[in-house]
């Protein structure tokens, strides 16, 4: 059965879970012959599959959610990933220490194409206009690296813990010059790579087969990439086509990544989705999503692959 | 036999400042085996009427014959070889190459082309040249060579647009003794545009005088001079007193451009 | 089967064309432009109809220009953040140094074989390679896109100014010498003159690779608004038919720019062979 | 020759500017980096840092060149790393996308200089074309094609293609029209048929304008390929290689990737220019 | 009173299929006032031999002297008017424009200027084409356009590279009677080429022919003609002989090409 997994970014430890099933068999011994497209920063995920270019996609509740709303059918039907790792990290330089006080006037970097909605949300939360101003903060379109915190274009830049901020220290700044923010610690913490597909994927019981077996061999790769970081980093590179990631970098990537799927089985914890849900509709005058979403997540999956 | 026939031909331009009545009521009978020379000002409509005759351009007024059809027929017929002011050779075709195109053309075999190509540039005496690009030429040789080009496919008629305006006069003696032969030999008959008195008076059977704003010819000179005509003809009095003959013709009619 | 109505609008349009066309007048050369913009028009929003194209994918065109005329005030802020600050002035800045240099290496035929080797090469270079450096030197906002423009049209235009400063004739130049012209006057009323043409086509080739430099550049980091911006967020949005208005507001910006430096072209360089023949 | 000297001038004095910038530009983290040490610096030992950062804001030309040797001659030309892979995987698709954009502009000055309805209809529109963001559209056609089923070389070489065909297009409407009244005059009174003069005298007398367009468009196929490879989650490519680079504030990848392209793109146009002196000597109207 | 003195002038162009020795061993003396033509066969250096004069060409070897000083000289001096074969007017001034360039070069003052172009443009008939374009004149106009602008500034010397070879008889004699009419009374010095040989008789007080490969003079014939000379002295028996002198000079040094 051939089956395509559309990814949210480019190929790293993040995925590292997909590559170990793919290239440990996993996926094979469940008869599924899987193609992994790596994403980038101007792919969306969501756009790939309302076109048909994939079967199921690795994307962040909040973008899924928006989706959803603009009509686009989007239904989870995994959460490898229980924890948030997104975080604001300011330069300590800049005299930012409490949210609350200290962003006003600030500039602050922000990724976009989909992932500008927990900014979003903890901003509006917080109070805080993103038009700039005194009273507000400046925000900027964050390109692909942390150079402007580097050259300080901003106070603060959007940062994974696994990714981001390990450039921030390589680059030779030491953690005691550093703030961090955690959307964990804030309370606005939403769920990210999660894996959807179309509501009509999920009508076809032969598909819906198929996804039990996708989704039971990609956590038994998750499980064996927590615990041998070393080889699911090898693996990563050994897809890696660019040839720019370095080993140093993707191990570390994959033990902070554990970190963030250790809670999880698979299954999306209802309690995590509700909190998400109310992150992304607390927005104020402009919340991300306006109504309660319906049936954005399903059981049937997981239930199936984890029993 | 009449080889060409215009009556009351007019041809009128449409441009933006207005129209440009390039030919007004021109009628002329030429024979066939004649050879004529139109002379005038610049700007009298000679281009023009040689470019009626030859289906280039349509009179607006007035009918042409051409061998007894009507000119696009005659070009149809490749009845006419046109030969321009300036040669006018394809750059990336040597001379033989040149002179070969109107005859791929009209679909004349291989062993029929090499052979017309012989023939016509040994008699424009480029025979040595055959090989050579136009631009490794001198003027004087690519408009020999274009002129080798109109006499391939051996037209019954041939028309001539100031062949030689840019050529120098001895080179151009050269020209005009070769061409009177050629005339001569083959019973061609023969349109030839000329700025020159002289040259119009050595070459021609008849001279037609044109006058411009309109276009229209003003007097039509039948040449008393004998077919054989070495080039010191020029000097006889006979000679000069026709070429002065054209001359008042011109002057009749010219206003200063 | 459903392809046949798309078949029928293409035929009936092209028969129109091709009857309209051959009058050939001012009037009716632009209704055929249009009547062929219009039947692509058509024929896009019967296609994403008949085939049920999902709007994610292809917005319909009444779709695009509902958009349009929904965010006119976003679009006007982009088009400001984008065009006006960073294409135009880049351009004109690019411009400016591209015409200061070429003068002041006219004089010297050794700046001019060493520079315009290398300047052919850097105008071959892929653009897009340094927008990330130049934003990351000159900040987020317009100014870095605008330093991308500057870098991208400043070497079409060098090349092209340069070739026109060395293309007058002989002759022309011979007639100075015998009047014997002081180099000012040479460059003022001989070179500058017969370089026009040529510095026009390099002015109209840049004008389209401006608004190229200055949308890629904003894909490198920006600020809140911008074409470019615009783009990627609206499309991480899912909101296509917000992108295909913006495209359609570059294609109009760009198509007028363009339209702008031919009529200055067409007013400074009347002279010209080209600019005096209707047809070619 | 006669202008390597002066080639080489400029290229030094280009050299030894990028030095000054280099140390100008990264001083002022060399010397965050001290504070934050609390170290003092001396000048020579600043210089020298600036000169050999990691990530440097601007990288110096012996990092770049080590960089570029690294990619060329320090890998197996198989491997992801090496920048002949990459450079292969671009020009690939470079010429794919040159090939389609010829074509269709060769064929569309065709149909402009034969038909009056396309002559009134097309040009303005083909302006408009260009003036359309292609970096914004790329991953578009890159979605649409792959929800075709169609993916790898072909959406990248349709922007390439994008990009390409427009100089083609302006050139050989300009070349097939360059023949003059008198020698389509000739044709005429040869009474030649259309296909003919095209064949012997269109043709011919467009090739130089064809070349010289030719030279433009496959430097503007290699920027769209870039393009392409840019946002839409390409793997491969020099493109892709800027982008990683980018990511991870790899600076000396960057500009290794920048002058891989460059020189790629200079050698295309240096082989179109000699195909273009073979040609015109075997036509006989190089002189 | 010597105006242009050459004494063994050779001037050699080095070119990629060798040396091309455009003149060897030339010397001429023009006296002031004098009118000289120069004739000879296409390439043997007229053109050459007239730009040395106007230090457009450096001699390779020999001295050339004009008005006493050196050619540069003379140039930096403004002692001549250069009129060249092709028209060469700028396409982005009026004809008036054209005129005044070389004046505003020089300094001359708005009013002066106004003035003088009046008056040159009246002198080739072309007082109501001031404001028009170059490319909106016929080929003759233009080129009565370009001596206008050689005489607008009042050298004593006039140097005229077959300026008249691009028009028609008619218009050509006109321009010549305007010409000799023009020289007599402002007593300039001209050096003038052509390749007409009744053109070079009709205007000269010296005829200097030319020979090719390498470029020298063969003959220098002094003009027995009176200076008034109406347009009929070219049917005198002494034009004529004249003329015949020129020719055979030419053919002595003639080779087909
Ligand atoms: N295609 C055209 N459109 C408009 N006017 C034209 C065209 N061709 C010629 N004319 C005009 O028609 C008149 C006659 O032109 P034609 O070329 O026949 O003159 P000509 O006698 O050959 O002159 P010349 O000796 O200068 O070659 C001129 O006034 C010319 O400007
Ligand atoms: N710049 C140059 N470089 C090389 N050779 C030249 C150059 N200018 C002229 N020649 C050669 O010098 C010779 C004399 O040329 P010149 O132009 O003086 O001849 P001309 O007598 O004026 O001929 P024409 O009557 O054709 O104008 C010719 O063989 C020509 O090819
Ligand atoms: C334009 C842009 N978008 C996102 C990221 C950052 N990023 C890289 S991976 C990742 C998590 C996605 O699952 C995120 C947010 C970026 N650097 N640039
Ligand atoms: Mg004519
Ligand atoms: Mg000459």
């Amino acid at each position: 059965q051939e089956l395509t997994l559309q990814l949210k970014w480019v190929t790293q430890a993040q995925f590292a879970g997909y590559y170990v099933a793919k290239d440990k068999g996993f996926y094979e011994e469940e008869g599924l012959d899987v193609t992994i497209l790596p994403g980038g920063p101007d792919i969306a995920p969501t756009q790939v599959l309302a076109g048909g270019g994939a079967d199921v996609i690795v994307e962040w509740m909040p973008a899924a959610l928006a989706a959803r709303e603009k009509g686009l059918p989007l239904v989870n039907i995994a959460q490898p990933f229980k924890a948030s790792g997104m975080m604001l990290t300011c330069l300590k330089e800049s005299g930012i220490s409490d949210p609350k006080t200290d962003f006003k006037g600030k500039t602050l970097g922000v990724w976009f194409s989909g992932n500008e909605y927990p900014f979003l949300s903890w901003m509006s939360q917080l109070g805080l206009s993103t038009e700039g101003g005194p009273d507000g903060v400046t925000v900027l379109k964050q390109g692909f690296n942390v150079d402007p915190l580097l050259q300080k274009q901003a106070a603060c830049i959007s940062t994974m813990t696994y990714n981001e901020y390990g450039q921030v220290l390589d680059a030779g700044i030491a953690p005691e010059d550093l703030v961090t923010f955690k959307y964990e610690d804030q309370g606005v913490a939403t769920l990210e790579d999660g894996l959807y597909v179309l509501e009509s994927t999920l009508q076809d019981q032969a598909k819906v087969a198929d996804l039990v077996k996708f989704v039971r061999a990609s956590m038994k790769g998750w499980k064996y990439a927590e615990e041998n970081p070393q080889e699911a980093a090898e693996i990563v590179l050994e897809n890696d086509e660019t040839g720019a990631q370095t080993l140093d970098h993707q191990v570390r990537m994959v033990k902070e990544i554990g970190k963030l799927t250790a809670g999880s089985n698979g299954t999306l914890d209802e309690a995590d989705y509700q909190r998400t849900v109310d992150t992304l509709m607390a927005g104020g005058s402009d919340p991300v999503i306006s109504k309660t979403p319906e049936g954005a997540f399903t059981h049937d999956v997981t239930r199936q692959a984890v029993n | 036999m009449t080889a060409i026939e215009a009556r009351d031909v007019s041809l009128t331009f449409q441009t933006a400042d207005g129209p440009v009545h390039a030919l007004k009521d021109v009628s002329l009978t030429i024979d066939r085996g004649d050879f004529v020379s139109f002379i005038g000002p610049s700007g009298c409509g000679k281009t023009t009427f040689l470019r009626a005759i030859a289906a280039l351009e349509t009179p607006t007024a007035g009918t042409l014959a051409v061998a007894g059809m009507t000119p696009d027929q005659a070009r149809r017929r490749r009845a006419y070889g046109y030969v321009f002011q300036a040669p006018g050779l394809y750059p990336w075709r040597t001379i033989a190459g040149n002179v070969s195109l109107p005859l791929e053309i009209m679909g004349f075999s291989r062993a029929d082309r090499m052979q017309r190509i012989a023939r016509v540039l040994d008699l424009v005496d480029l025979s040595s040249f055959g090989g050579k690009y136009p631009w490794q030429l001198s003027g004087g040789m690519q408009q020999r060579a274009s002129i080798a080009r109109a006499l391939a496919f051996d037209a019954d008629i041939l028309l001539m647009d100031e062949p030689f305006g840019a050529l120098d006069e001895i080179v151009r003696d050269r020209l005009n003794e070769a061409l009177l032969d050629l005339w001569k030999k083959t019973g061609k008959t023969i349109g030839f545009v000329t700025h020159s008195i002289p040259e119009a008076v050595y070459l021609s059977t008849r001279i037609v005088v044109m006058s411009p704003r309109p276009g229209r010819i003003t007097r039509v000179i039948d040449s008393p001079l004998p077919p054989e005509r070495p080039l010191e003809i020029r000097d006889t009095p006979e000679f000069i007193a026709l070429a002065q003959q054209v001359r008042e013709g011109l002057r009749e009619g010219h206003s200063y451009d | 089967m459903s392809a046949l109505p798309i078949l029928a609008v293409w035929l009936g349009a092209l028969g129109l064309n091709t009857w309209l066309s051959r009058f050939d007048t001012r009037a009716t050369r632009l209704a055929v432009a249009l009547i062929f913009g219009a039947t692509i028009l058509i024929l896009w929003e019967m296609a994403v109809r008949i085939y049920a194209i999902p709007p994610v994918i292809l917005p319909a065109p009444s779709q695009i220009g509902a958009s349009f005329a929904r965010n006119t005030a976003i679009l006007w802020t982009d088009f400001v953040q984008t065009i006006l600050k960073g294409a135009l002035t880049g351009w004109l800045i690019g411009a400016a140094a591209a015409i200061a240099t070429a003068i002041a290496i006219d004089r010297s035929p050794f700046l001019q074989r060493g520079l315009l080797p290398i300047g052919n090469f850097v105008a071959a270079l892929p653009i897009v390679g340094i927008a990330p450096i130049l934003v990351m030197w000159f900040g987020f906002d317009w100014q870095s896109k605008a330093a991308v423009v500057v870098v991208m049209v400043f070497f079409p235009i060098l090349v092209n100014m340069v070739a026109g400063l060395a293309a007058t004739e002989p002759m022309q130049r011979d007639l100075m010498a015998t009047w014997a012209a002081p180099y000012g006057a040479s460059l003022w009323k001989l070179r500058l003159p017969a370089a026009m043409p040529f510095l026009f086509n390099g002015l109209k080739i840049t004008t389209t690779l401006a608004l190229i430099g200055a949308i890629v550049a904003e894909f490198f980091g920006s600020p809140t608004r911008g074409m470019g911006f615009r783009i990627s967020t609206a499309v991480g949005r899912l909101d296509l038919p917000l992108v295909w208005a913006e495209i359609l507001v570059a294609a109009i910006a760009g198509s007028l720019f363009y339209g702008i430096v031919a009529l200055a072209e067409k007013k400074v360089t009347f002279w010209h062979p080209s600019q005096r023949r209707q047809r070619g | 020759m006669r202008s390597a000297l002066p080639i080489l001038t400029v290229l030094l004095a280009i050299v030894a500017i990028w030095y000054l910038a280099a140390v100008w530009m990264n001083a002022p983290w060399v010397r965050d980096q001290a504070a934050r040490a609390d170290t003092v610096l001396t000048s020579g030992e600043l210089i020298r840092q600036t000169l050999t950062l990691e990530r440097p804001v601007l990288p110096a030309p012996h990092q770049v060149a080590a960089g570029l040797w690294e990619g060329v001659a320090g890998q197996k030309i198989t491997s992801k790393r090496s920048l002949v892979w990459h450079g292969w995987v671009t020009l690939s698709a470079t010429l794919a996308g040159f090939a389609i954009g010829t074509a269709a502009g060769i064929g569309l000055a065709v149909g402009i200089v034969h038909n009056r309805a396309m002559d009134q209809s097309v040009m303005p529109w083909a302006v408009a074309s260009q003036t359309v963001p292609i970096l914004a559209i790329a991953p578009m056609v890159i979605v649409v094609f792959a929800s075709m089923g169609i993916t790898g070389l072909l959406p990248k070489a349709i922007i390439a293609a994008w990009l390409s065909f427009f100089p083609v297009l302006v050139g050989m409407v300009k070349g097939l029209r360059t023949p003059d009244a008198m020698q389509l005059d000739l044709m005429h009174s040869w009474n030649a048929s259309r296909a003919r003069q095209f064949w012997n005298l269109r043709l011919p007398s467009s090739l130089p304008y064809l070349f010289a367009s030719l030279k433009v468009a496959i430097a503007a196929a290699l920027v769209g390929t870039i393009v392409g490879e840019l946002p839409a989650g390409a793997t491969a490519g020099l493109g892709a290689r800027l982008l990683s680079g980018s990511y991870y504030g790899q600076t000396v990848q960057i500009w290794s990737a920048l002058f891989a392209a460059a020189i790629l793109a200079a050698a295309l146009v240096m082989l179109i220019g000699a195909v273009e002196r073979l040609t015109l000597r075997r036509m006989g109207m190089a002189r």
